[in-house]
């Protein structure tokens, strides 16, 4: 299967990159998709995601290789931002070619459960007062947890 | 003869410095002694996890580091 | 909540309209999608989708009036095709803009099984030999049951 | 004085056409004797839904159209 992983440290375009995605795969039956955004939220600033390169990109590679192996996939796509983000700005797009729907589904639902909650990224958001560091919120572990054996 | 003692997210904070070079070979006492009383308590708590060349240990205690290895202070992750 | 519903008579670009949407819903937190296409399968040189004007429409937004009942989101949107289409030709899109990723990712989930086993369209598919008519899959039926309360 | 009848699908097929103009009123027993034995024994098939005016009947039997309605007979669906 076609996997395409990057960790990007610049902002990127999630319809562009889908674009291309479903050109690369013109004989899968559907495409699911996620793409995630820095929220909004009140007083946020700046979202800063921080990565460790010995870490980060080699555990989205080997989530996508998990994915490969527990779904029927045509194509995987995983691109996360890393560094500074203005509110609204795309953080993660995530999308999967595959021949079945539920397929698609699943595979796109568990690489974002995993990539919030257990992927190798530190965040902090700068507020009127100051950087404050981020912990994952309880529901994103809960949802993670759906897919353990 | 040194190993590079990598901190991330509020680690490096409370280091105030991204990394810092420490004599070879390094063992988890080493580590500790090197780091200071704040820096070694919080690499001490459960949620604190090392990695060495990018392997993350199971149990840090276990920790033998030589010189041109890099060990990375990790807490907890907060997701992307 | 925004909902963008359309029956589609000519062929459509599912990235064009996610871009649009994307654009339209800056605010929310997360995106959701699904594109289905015309499986290039076998010996398959035409699909027909047939609607009816008095209920496929209708019936499509009644499913989207539903969808916004049952998921908090930001915007819903729905656009099928009917007509003639070539392998590889999109027929679907549903994207779903929400403040929550689970949101998300069950409304479109939930709009998709609908659409393929209970919207009004008749399907029939042109082979070597002539015109097929198609019945809804077992499988779509079952999808679309584990939403039946 | 007429109701029109719309075939979907395979019914149009088996109809030879897309629609037909019946005299109004019709009733169930009316429009099985409009149609002709073959499209009358699809239509009372339980999977055959029927619509007045974009209003699918829960018992095709209680059919009571007018001048001016329009009847869909509707094979079951086969989905987007």
């Amino acid at each position: 299967m076609a996997r395409d992983v990057q960790l990007l440290n610049r902002g990127f375009s999630p319809g562009k990159a889908l674009g291309l995605f479903a050109k690369a795969h013109p004989d899968s039956g559907g495409i699911a998709s996620f793409v995630g955004k820095v929220r909004p939220d009140g007083d946020v600033k700046v979202l800063e995601l921080i990565s460790y390169e010995r870490l980060t990109l080699p555990g989205m590679e080997t989530l996508a290789k998990e994915v490969d192996s527990r779904w029927q996939l045509d194509g995987l796509l995983i691109h996360h931002r890393t560094g500074h983000m203005r509110p609204g700005a795309p953080i993660v797009l995530v999308a999967a070619a595959a021949r079945h729907r539920r397929d698609a589904f699943e595979a796109v639902d568990f690489a974002m459960d995993h990539l919030k909650s257990r992927s190798w990224f530190w965040k902090r958001e700068k507020r009127s007062d100051g950087w404050h560091w981020i912990e994952p919120r309880e529901e994103d572990h809960a949802d993670a947890k759906r897919w353990d054996v | 003869m040194a190993v590079t003692v990598v901190f991330i997210g509020k680690l490096a904070d409370l280091a105030g410095e991204g990394e810092r070079e420490v004599t070879a070979p390094l063992s988890w006492g080493g580590l500790e002694d090197a780091l200071g009383a704040d820096l070694a308590e919080a690499a001490s708590q459960d949620r604190t996890k090392i990695a060495v060349n990018g392997a993350v240990l199971a149990d840090k205690t276990t920790l033998q580091a030589k010189d041109g290895d890099e060990v990375a202070l990790l807490p907890p992750v907060s997701g992307g």
